[in-house]
């Protein structure tokens, strides 16, 4: 009983671990690209965690070209699908943004430690 | 004119496709945004028309009928849709009218910069943002829209790609501004994976006290909280406020304050059935409200650049703001003292949210035109421009009085109101708030002092008033502070209280279309 | 980093990237996939073509491609498409579909097997989403590759 | 139309204010009018007279904006230093702030004080 407990919490248990090492990746690595790394896996967890929520056991996916006879009525809610791929669309544009900027702030600032790109502060 | 919602999205988005086309031609691309960004000022005229008259306006995208929320068949909304309220309009009037006053400062402000083009789409897709998230009555739209307007700014933010400053603080609001929009889309999924919708009605009807729901809150909260800039979590507030090029400046403070936006409509619409939390919240938001005020302000004290000292005090009239609807949040569920000061309370947070846009935006343009005459933001290396520059002095002067609160400008009535309600709270917030107003005023002098007295610099012997554009941008912003100095009832009678009404009666939002 | 082995790759990997993005595009409205996946995969052919080339003949090649032009078309298009909806109905109705127009066929109910001439404005949008995704993911590569550019082999 | 605006305990009238002001307005032209009118414009008398010193230049004289409320600066240092070092303009406390804050409002919600 306790394993599939396990079972069925599996995926949320990864996007904790997930939100866990983003958080530490924005949080406490040097390097620009790093932080920005931290960011996407972020996103990633959260995106996971989308996904997991519109899981449900034994479903089909919910597209009708060439589905098979037992997945009527069986299928997956599409939604969390949708909302996941817009939000991935949109980390697309987030994430080049945030490279853009990198490479702008390499060239100006002549490195990527983020404990040296402070002239603003106070 | 059923389609009036579906417009004030669609028109500025079509600026913001067709703008880029125009490469090259930059005065072209700047008229064509001035004439945009124009005619969606007259649609959320004609909206806020249609809101008074027929109470929320609904739109149902992709249905045979801008109406049809339950096409048949079905017992809960599927449909993306749009839910305009009182309070949604009050922000999309100042979301339009703040594009187009950056639109038209622009025009002459950033004229020897390159790129231009791209520079005009991004500032008509922030207003698509804006206006996106203000309208919006789906959760999940919300997000969207809350990420288009935080990659817009902050890629205006970062526009003057020659600074390492601008691209640092550039990446600075694009990594608070997309950690925070990924928490809420974290407490969407919180919310949706409880009960399955995404329509803020519906879901505010579904809504009980469990734990997976009070975090949601929580994350929410702490998410709007950092977007609209309240202390501690305010530091890329003056970092990117003073990047951004000075036309840039309206149209991102009505960004910062459509998360304010945002964290009132999740507090009052969505979670306001939840009884025994919400005075605990208001409290929350009060003292917050106290702490960015007062660590704002005196902070703004001690700046020398002139953008950066503004921007401090944006995050202290933000702090106003929280106070004045943080009181009334508190009181939400008791009908008695709601109806003897947290109406009122609650009217001088929202009243305070367009006064301060529009003297804010003033004040901020008066900074771009010191900065464009000068070539420099360094207070410690102007003075004496009074002389060469009569307009912008009478525009500085009239935000200057009018963010510090002394009549007949508009701050006043606001911050009247707000005194008065927080003293019947707890006086000890009154007396913060009015401390931070006086320390306001000083601020002020201080920067009036230092770049318009003073005897007249040899450096600056050839220096000219800035050009007509500017001028106009600045006066009429000038003009909207004594308009609504002078006749603050006409305001809080037309727009104010119908939003914060609209706040208030969360039971009339939670039952339209038929939802019941 | 332009090995031969690297180029043959490319020759013959490309045109089947840029068939199964076109592919992709247009079968959004049937199968898993859609305008942005499509014009990703048709993007990331163009970029193994970008990355197996020398700096001066992507520059030569790249230059007379309106890719922002194409960027704003693409979104132009789909603007118009919902906009299409505005003509009686409301913003993003599916005006096309079962009307007999192009990609306007009757649309079967239930499990069938695809029928590509079905989808109205959806596979219009499709289309312009890939068309405006394909450009602008081409041209972050393009920027990132010409800004970076790696003049020597330095593996 | 009505042009009061009233609060809870007050009110608030524009159109009164400015009645009140040009009242006080005339008051103060009458007592600038009877002041001694012997000020003359570019002669010796405008000059500042620093004990039969050179006048400095303007811009080395002038009062910066660094120098205003020096005192009243120098008074709160031990706060403006604290808060000062606070904004440590590096990107990783923003969110490290926003975690912080995070872990209050929860807490302050489910935990239940």
């Amino acid at each position: 009983m306790n394993g599939d407990i396990v079972a069925i919490n599996f995926p949320f248990i990864v996007v904790a671990l997930l939100l866990a090492l983003g958080f530490y990746t924005i949080g406490f690595k040097r390097n620009l690209i790093k932080v920005v790394i931290g960011v996407e896996i972020l996103e990633g967890a959260v995106n996971m965690f989308l996904v997991a929520l519109g899981y449900s056991k034994g479903g089909y996916a919910p597209i009708y070209t060439l589905a098979p006879k037992e997945s009527l009525n069986n299928m997956v809610l599409p939604t969390p699908q949708a909302l996941t791929l817009t939000s991935i669309v949109i980390g697309v544009a987030v994430s080049a943004l945030m490279l853009a900027f990198a490479v702008n702030l390499y060239k100006h600032y002549g490195t990527l430690d983020v404990t040296r790109m402070r002239r603003l502060r106070g | 004119m059923s389609n009036l919602p579906a417009l004030m999205i669609a028109v500025p988005l079509f600026g913001a496709f067709t703008t880029p086309l125009l490469k090259k031609r930059y005065q072209l691309a700047s008229l064509w945004a001035i004439i945009i960004t124009g005619v969606s000022v007259i649609l959320s005229l004609l909206l806020a028309q249609e809101v008074m008259d027929k109470g929320i306006v609904m739109y149902v995208f992709g249905a045979d009928n801008a109406n049809l929320v339950l096409p048949s068949g079905y017992k809960v909304p599927i449909r993306i849709m749009f839910e305009i309220d009182a309070m949604g309009v009050f922000m999309a009037i100042s979301a339009t009218l703040m594009s187009f006053i950056g639109a038209l400062y622009s025009y002459s402000h950033v004229k020897m910069e390159t790129g231009l083009e791209k520079y005009y789409a991004l500032l008509q897709l922030l207003e698509v943002g804006i206006l996106g998230m203000v309208l919006t009555g789906d959760l999940f739209n919300l997000f969207v829209f809350l990420e288009i307007a935080g990659i817009a700014g902050s890629a205006l933010v970062g526009f003057r790609n020659y600074r390492g400053e601008a691209s640092e603080a550039g990446i600075k609001y694009l990594i608070v501004s997309s950690v925070a929009s990924l928490m809420v889309l974290f407490s969407i999924g919180l919310l949706y994976g409880q009960y399955g919708n995404l329509n803020m009605a519906y879901l505010s009807r579904q809504i009980g006290f469990n734990t997976v729901d009070m975090i949601a809150l929580g994350l929410l909260f702490t998410s709007f909280a950092m977007k609209c800039g309240a202390v501690p979590m305010h530091y890329w507030v003056p970092d990117a406020y003073t990047e951004v090029p000075a036309g840039i400046n309206p149209p991102l403070l009505v960004a910062t304050y459509a998360s304010l936006y945002a964290l009132f409509r999740v507090s009052f619409s969505l979670f306001a059935t939840i009884t025994w939390n919400m005075a605990r919240v208001g409290w929350a938001m009060s003292i917050i409200g106290v702490l960015t005020m007062f660590i704002g302000v005196t902070m703004a004290l001690v700046q020398h650049d002139v953008k950066r000292l503004m921007s401090y005090h944006a995050i202290s009239q933000t702090g106003y703001m929280l106070l004045g609807v943080g009181v009334g949040l508190t009181v939400l569920h008791d009908p008695q003292a709601l109806a003897s000061y947290g109406r009122d309370a609650m009217a001088g947070g929202v009243f305070h949210i367009i006064n301060h846009i529009i003297y804010k935006s003033l004040l901020l343009m008066t900074a771009g035109a010191l900065f464009y005459v000068t070539g420099t933001r360094d207070l410690n290396k102007m003075g004496g421009l009074a002389r060469k520059m009569p307009y912008t002095t009478i525009a500085f002067i009239v935000g200057a009085a009018a963010i510090s609160g002394l009549p007949p400008f508009n701050g006043f009535a606001s911050k009247f109101l707000i005194y008065e309600t927080s003293y019947r709270l707890n006086p000890l917030l009154a007396v913060f708030a009015m401390v931070t107003s006086v320390l306001t005023l000083a601020s002020f002098v201080k920067v009036f002092a230092s770049a318009f007295l003073g005897p007249p610099l040899e450096k600056f012997e050839g220096a000219k008033e800035v050009p007509k554009p500017m001028i106009v941008a600045m006066l009429i912003l000038a003009a909207l502070c004594i308009l609504f100095g002078l006749f603050p009832n006409v305001v809080l009678d037309k727009l104010v209280y119908p939003a914060v009404d609209a706040l208030i009666k969360f039971a009339q939002y939670q039952t339209w279309g038929g939802l019941a | 980093m332009t090995t031969t082995i690297i180029k043959t790759t490319t020759r013959i990997l490309v045109p089947l990237i840029l068939v199964f993005g076109a592919y992709i595009i247009l079968h959004g409205h049937l199968t898993p996939g859609g305008g942005f996946q499509g014009g990703a995969v048709f993007a990331s052919g163009l970029a193994l073509l970008i990355v197996a080339c020398e700096n001066e003949v992507v520059k030569k090649r790249f230059e007379k491609v309106p890719l922002s032009a194409l960027e704003s078309i693409g979104a132009l298009g789909f603007l118009g498409m919902a906009a299409l909806g505005l003509m009686g109905y409301t913003f993003f109705k599916n005006v096309i579909a079962n009307s007999g127009f192009l990609f306007g066929g009757k649309t079967p109910i239930g499990i069938n097997p695809g029928y590509l001439n079905t989808g109205g404005t959806l596979s219009y949008m499709n289309i312009f989403v890939g068309m405006k995704v394909l450009a602008g993911l081409t041209s972050i590569i393009l920027v990132f590759f010409l800004l970076l550019g790696v003049k020597e082999d330095e593996w | 139309m009505n042009f009061t605006l009233l609060s809870p305990s007050g009110f608030w009238n524009p159109l009164l204010w400015i009645a009140f002001l040009i009242i006080f307005a005339i008051i103060g032209y009458i007592i600038y009018a009877r002041g001694n009118p012997g000020y003359k414009k570019n002669t010796e008398q405008v000059k500042p007279y620093l004990s039969g010193n050179a006048e400095p230049s303007k811009e080395e004289i002038m009062v910066r904006a660094g120098d205003i409320y020096w005192g009243f600066l120098e008074a709160l240092k031990g706060y403006y230093d604290v808060l000062k070092t606070m904004h440590t303009g590096d990107m990783r406390d923003y969110i490290l702030w926003y975690l912080g804050v995070g872990a209050i409002i929860l807490f302050l919600l489910v935990g239940g004080v």
